[in-house]
C-alpha cells in the first residue's frame, strides 16, 4: 500500500498527455480556480511558513468546503492550523509545523493530532524538498543522505535505505511526490501562466513541474512580451499551469517577498484566540473572516487599512540600499 | 548565583554563542538565538562571517531592529550575496560548503540527540512539538552549535524520540548509521558550555559560565555530566557585546 | 522525378516537417532543419506553437535572417518566455510536457533507430561520428519526427550503433527496454513521408512527395519497405511556404 | 576500476574541509590561475559548444603545456578540437563532439579518436548533466530514464540499471561526477567570486557545486555592492569558487551571452586550417594564435578590431526589443 504512493511513470505520462498544455489563456476567478481542487485529493502548497502561501486559495476552499485533502508544504504555520480546523485537510505531509517560532506550539495542531486523530506526516525539510524534486524530475525518488539514524526515518516506511551500487555506503531514497494539484502564488504572470517569482523561491519551481496540476494566484497579471523581456526571471513555463488568478495580497495575512511583510496585528489576535481554544476560537474566526465576507477585498478589508498599507511599506523596504 | 547581573539568561546565550564563531566561517543558522548570535558575530569581530539560512539565502547582514520571524521571511534576504531554493541551500550542506550548523534545542540527551517532534511515546504523544524543519538535514550533514535553555527537563538522559541526529548512541554508531560527516560540536546554556567527548561521544562541560558552579549545572541536567580536565571559567558579557545585541533584537523579539 | 520544380531538396524538407506540427504543440526542436521547420510553423499556421531548445530555451521566436548555429547560441533565446539551464530543459521532456521532439539524423533503420556516433565497429570504427547531443535524450522520452536527406547508406536495414532508439529490434522491445513513452512518429525526407506499423513497428511509407514513384522510395531504401494500404501523394510546396522560408533563412545557412 | 570512479563521501567531504571558503578575494593572473590545474586532473569546462567558453583559460593550459587532462562538458565544440590537438587533453566525456554543426565532422577529432587511441567518451546530453548534478549534490548517482536500450549505454558499463524499488520500474543509475577543478566563464562577479551569469546557464550551477576547485574568468569584476543588489541574479556562491581571473572577451571567438556572438570568420578560417590537416594544420594554428602572442590581448587583436566589433554589437542586440 505504502509501495503504491510512488506514480507509476506510465500513469504519470498519461495524465500528462490528457492535460491541455498549449499557449492559451486561463485566467478564471477564484471561484472557478477552486473547483480544480477535488474532496480527498494530494494538494501542494506553495511558499514556506509564513511567506507567498496561496492564502487566497486556501480562503476559498475553506468557504467551499472542500474535505480530506492531502495537503504537503514545505513548512507550515497558520495555513495547516486552517487546513485542519476548517476540516478541509486531515494529513499533511511537511517538516515544520505551528503557527511561528515566535508563538511556541500550535494549539490547534496539537488539537487536531493528539485528539483528532489528524495526520501530520513529518519528514526532514530536505526530504519533503527531494520528493517535489523527484516528481518535478519523472524519476520515481532521490537519494538524500539526511534523516539516516533518526527517529524521523523510523517513523517513514515510505523512504528506503539501500547500499549504494557505487560506492557501497548507506544512502536514502526518497520517493517521488506529485501532488494533483499545485496551489501557487506569486508576484506576477501573464495571463498563460508564465510566472516570475522575486526573491524567495522556496520549493515552488519543483512543487510546479511536479504537480498534476497547478493553479496559480498572482498578485498582478502583466503582458507576455513584459515576461519575454526578462525570460531568466521567469521561474514557472506556461505549460505547467492550468489556471491564472489576479489576487492582489492573495498572500494576506503572510507576506509576499517585496510587496509585503506579514500582517502581525492580525495574525497575534489569531494566535491568541485559537491557542485560547482550538475549537470554537477557531470557529469563531471561520466564521468571522472565512465565510461571512461577500469577497477577498471583504477579508482584506476586515484585516484592516492601516495593516495592509503597515505591511506593504515594510514589504518594499526590501529594496532600500 | 550570588552576584548581581546586568544581563538576562536570554541576553548570554547569543553572546556566549556569538564568541564560538570564528572569522571566515560558513554558518548555516537557524531562527531565533542562532540567527541573532551569527548577526552578532558578524558585527563584533567576524566581519566575513557568512550566514546561510533555510529559506534560500547566503551571505545576509540582517538589519538591526528588523529580526526576521522566521528564516523563510524576506528580512533574512537583506544584503544577500545570493538567493536560491531552499532544497539547494541544504543541498549546500550535504556538498560539504558549510562549517557549522547553528540551532536552537527543545530537548537534548546525552549524546546530543534533539528532540523537537513527539513528548511521550510518537504513536500517542503526550505532546506533539512542531517537527524537525531543516534540523535533521543541519544535525545530519555538518557540525552543530545548540543554544538552549538549561532545564532538567530539556537536559535528559535518552530523548523520547531522536528528530535531529546528534551521537546517536555514542562511540561510532552515528557514523555506522550513514552519517560519516559532522555532529555535535558545542552546546551553549546560561550555565555552561559543553562539548563532546572524542570516544564515548558523551556530553561534558568544557567550561561555567560566570558565578555558576559544577553543582549547579549537575543539578538542572537530567544525566550524570562528565567534566573536562582543564575546565573553564567563562568571561561575562562585555559592554559592547550587551549593547550591540540590544540594537540588534531593539523590538526584543528573542532577547526579553 | 520529371516536372521542373521551383524548391530545392533542402527546401521541401523544412516544409513538409513544419506541416506535421500542429498548433498548440510543445515542440523539443534540434538545430538545422528541425529549427528552421519549428520556427516556419510558427510563422505559417501554428502562432501557439512553443519550441524547446537543448541549450535551455522554452518559447522561443527566432528571428528571421539570424538563425542559431546551434541550440545553444543565444539567437535561440529570441523573444523566449523563459531561460533555463541545459539539464532542466531536458527534465521537462523526463517528465512528459513535450509533445514532439524534432531531429535531423545521419543514418536510419527499419525501427526508427538512428545512428550518429560511429560507422564500423564502435571499437574501432572507420567513422567517429559527433555523438547523440541531447538526440538520445529526445528520442528515449518523447514522440519523434525526424528530418533527413533519403540516401540508400542512410537508410539501413539494422543500424551500426543506436545512437538515438527508434523502436530498438521492433514490437514491445522499446517498452521492455524501459522506454514505456514516446516512439518514433514520423521520418520526413525529401522523397516521402515515413510512419511505423503499430505492431512491429516497422518503416512505412504514408504519403509520396509530388512527382516521387514508389520504386524512387524502394530504390534509395536499404531495407524493404511497407507501403500504407492508402498512400497519399504530398501536395507541392506553396509559394507562400516557399517566401516565409526563404526569408527565415535568408543567410542559406540550412536551405543552401 | 571503474567502480572508483565515484568519489566517496568521506574523501569529498575531507577535501571540502582542507578548502579555504572563507570571504576572500581572489583575483589573480590568467598564468596563476592556470596553476590551479595540474598534468592528468579531471577537468570540468562551463559553457556549451560556442557559448561561454572559458577560452582564455584553455588557451593558456595549451601555453604552459598542460597535458593528460581528462575533461568533461555538456557539448564539445573548437575546444575539444584544441584540447585534443595541443595534446592538453586525452580524454573528452561529453555527449557532442564536431567543430559546430555548420561545419560536420572535426577532422581534429576524428584523427585523434581513430587514429592516435585518445578517448571521446559519449554520454547522452542529460546523462552529462546528472552526472554533474549528482556531484553537486553530494550524492554517489541519480537516477535517471533515457540511454536506456540505447547502444549509448552498452558503451558505458559505469552507469547501472536497477529495478526501482519503489514501482519495479527499469531506470538508469549514472554515477557522480566531481571534477578536481572546473574552469568557468561569466559575464560579472565580484572579487570575492560572487557570479551572475546572464541568459543561457547550460550546466554551470551544477558543474560548479561539483567540482573540487573552481576558477571563474570574468568579462568584468564588479563591487561586491552591485552583486547584493540583485541577489537572485547570483549562480554560483563565492565559496564555491577558489580564483578569479578579469578576462574581456575570455570567450573570443565563442560568444559571451549579451556581449558577444561567435566570431565567425576566425572560426570558418580556423576550420578550414585544421580540417584540412588536422596536424600540421592545427600546429600552426596553434603556434601562431596559442603560442606566439605576448598576451590574451594580442591574441584578441589578431582576431582583429573589425570582428570583435562585429560580434559585440550583434551580441548586444539580443536586448533589443
Amino acid at each position: 500500500m505504502l509501495e503504491a504512493q510512488v506514480e507509476p511513470y506510465k500513469r504519470l505520462r498519461d495524465n500528462m498527455s490528457q492535460r491541455d498544455r498549449s499557449l492559451r489563456e486561463k485566467v478564471v476567478s477564484l471561484e472557478e480556480a477552486a473547483s480544480f481542487v477535488q474532496d480527498g485529493m494530494k494538494v501542494g502548497i506553495g511558499g514556506s511558513t509564513m511567506s507567498r502561501t496561496p492564502m487566497a486559495l486556501i480562503w476559498e476552499l475553506v468557504r467551499q468546503r472542500r474535505k480530506n485533502l492531502s495537503c504537503s508544504r514545505s513548512i507550515v504555520s497558520t495555513d495547516g492550523d486552517l487546513l485542519f480546523g476548517s476540516g478541509v485537510s486531515d494529513h499533511i505531509i511537511t517538516s515544520w509545523f505551528a503557527q511561528g517560532i515566535l508563538w511556541g506550539l500550535s494549539k490547534v495542531m496539537r488539537h487536531h493530532v493528539e485528539k483528532q486523530g489528524k495526520r501530520y506526516e513529518e519528514w526532514s525539510h530536505m526530504g519533503v524538498g527531494m520528493r517535489f524534486r523527484a516528481g518535478g524530475m519523472g524519476v520515481p525518488f532521490l537519494p538524500m543522505r539526511a534523516m539516516l539514524g533518526s527517529d524521523v526515518l523510523a517513523q517513514r516506511p515510505e523512504a528506503k535505505e539501500i547500499e549504494c551500487p557505487f560506492t557501497g555506503e548507506r544512502v536514502l531514497l526518497v520517493p517521488a511526490l506529485n501532488p494533483d494539484v499545485a496551489l501557487i502564488h506569486v508576484q506576477r504572470c501573464d495571463a498563460y501562466g508564465n510566472a516570475q517569482i522575486d526573491g524567495l523561491q522556496f520549493m515552488d519551481i519543483d512543487l510546479a513541474l511536479a504537480a498534476d496540476r497547478v493553479i496559480l494566484t498572482t498578485e498582478r497579471i502583466v503582458s507576455n512580451d513584459q515576461i519575454r523581456r526578462a525570460p531568466d526571471q521567469t521561474k514557472i513555463p506556461f505549460f505547467c499551469v492550468d489556471a491564472v488568478v489576479e489576487v492582489p495580497y492573495g498572500s494576506a495575512p503572510h507576506e509576499c517577498y517585496g510587496l509585503y511583510e506579514p500582517m502581525m496585528k492580525h495574525l497575534e489576535a489569531y494566535v491568541q484566540q485559537v491557542n485560547a481554544d482550538p475549537v470554537d476560537g477557531m470557529k469563531t474566526y471561520l466564521d468571522r473572516y472565512f465565510h461571512e465576507p461577500k469577497s477577498w477585498n471583504d477579508y482584506l478589508a476586515m484585516i484592516g487599512m492601516d495593516e495592509l498599507l503597515e505591511a506593504s511599506q515594510r514589504g518594499r523596504s526590501i529594496y532600500n540600499d | 548565583m550570588t552576584e548581581a547581573r546586568n544581563y538576562t539568561a536570554a541576553e548570554i546565550l547569543p553572546i556566549l554563542s556569538a564568541r564560538q564563531l570564528r572569522d571566515g566561517q560558513v554558518v548555516f543558522a537557524g531562527v531565533g538565538t542562532p540567527l541573532l548570535a551569527a548577526t552578532l558575530a558578524q558585527r563584533l569581530n567576524c566581519p566575513r562571517l557568512t550566514i546561510l539560512f533555510e529559506g534560500g539565502v547566503v551571505g545576509a547582514f540582517v538589519e538591526p531592529g528588523k529580526l526576521p520571524p522566521s528564516t523563510n521571511d524576506q528580512r533574512c534576504t537583506r544584503r544577500a550575496n545570493m538567493v536560491l531554493g531552499s532544497s539547494d541551500v541544504l543541498l549546500l550542506l550535504q556538498r560539504g560548503y558549510v562549517d557549522i550548523g547553528f540551532m536552537g534545542g527543545a530537548q537534548i540527551d546525552q549524546f546530543g540527540n534533539l528532540n523537537s517532534s513527539f513528548i511521550g511515546d510518537p504513536a500517542n504523544p503526550k505532546t506533539r512539538l512542531p517537527g524537525t524543519g531543516g534540523g535533521n538535514d543541519i544535525s545530519s550533514l555538518t557540525n552543530m552549535i545548540v543554544a538552549m535553555k538549561h532545564e532538567k527537563r530539556r537536559f535528559v538522559e535518552n530523548v523520547d524520540f531522536i528528530t535531529s541526529p546528534g551521537f546517536i548512541r555514542g562511540g561510532t554508531s552515528r557514523h555506522d548509521s550513514g552519517l560519516p560527516a559532522g555532529g555535535m560540536f558545542r552546546v551553549i546554556t546560561e550555565l555552561a558550555i559543553f562539548g563532546f567527548d572524542e570516544k564515548t561521544r558523551r556530553m561534558k562541560v568544557l567550561a561555567l559560565n560566570p558565578g555558576v558552579t559544577r553543582e549547579e549545572v549537575q543539578d538542572n541536567t537530567g544525566f550524570r555530566l562528565d567534566f573536562d580536565d582543564e575546565i573553564a571559567i567563562t568571561e561575562p558579557p562585555t559592554e559592547t557585546e550587551l549593547r550591540v545585541l540590544r540594537q540588534l533584537d531593539s523590538e526584543r523579539l528573542f532577547i526579553a
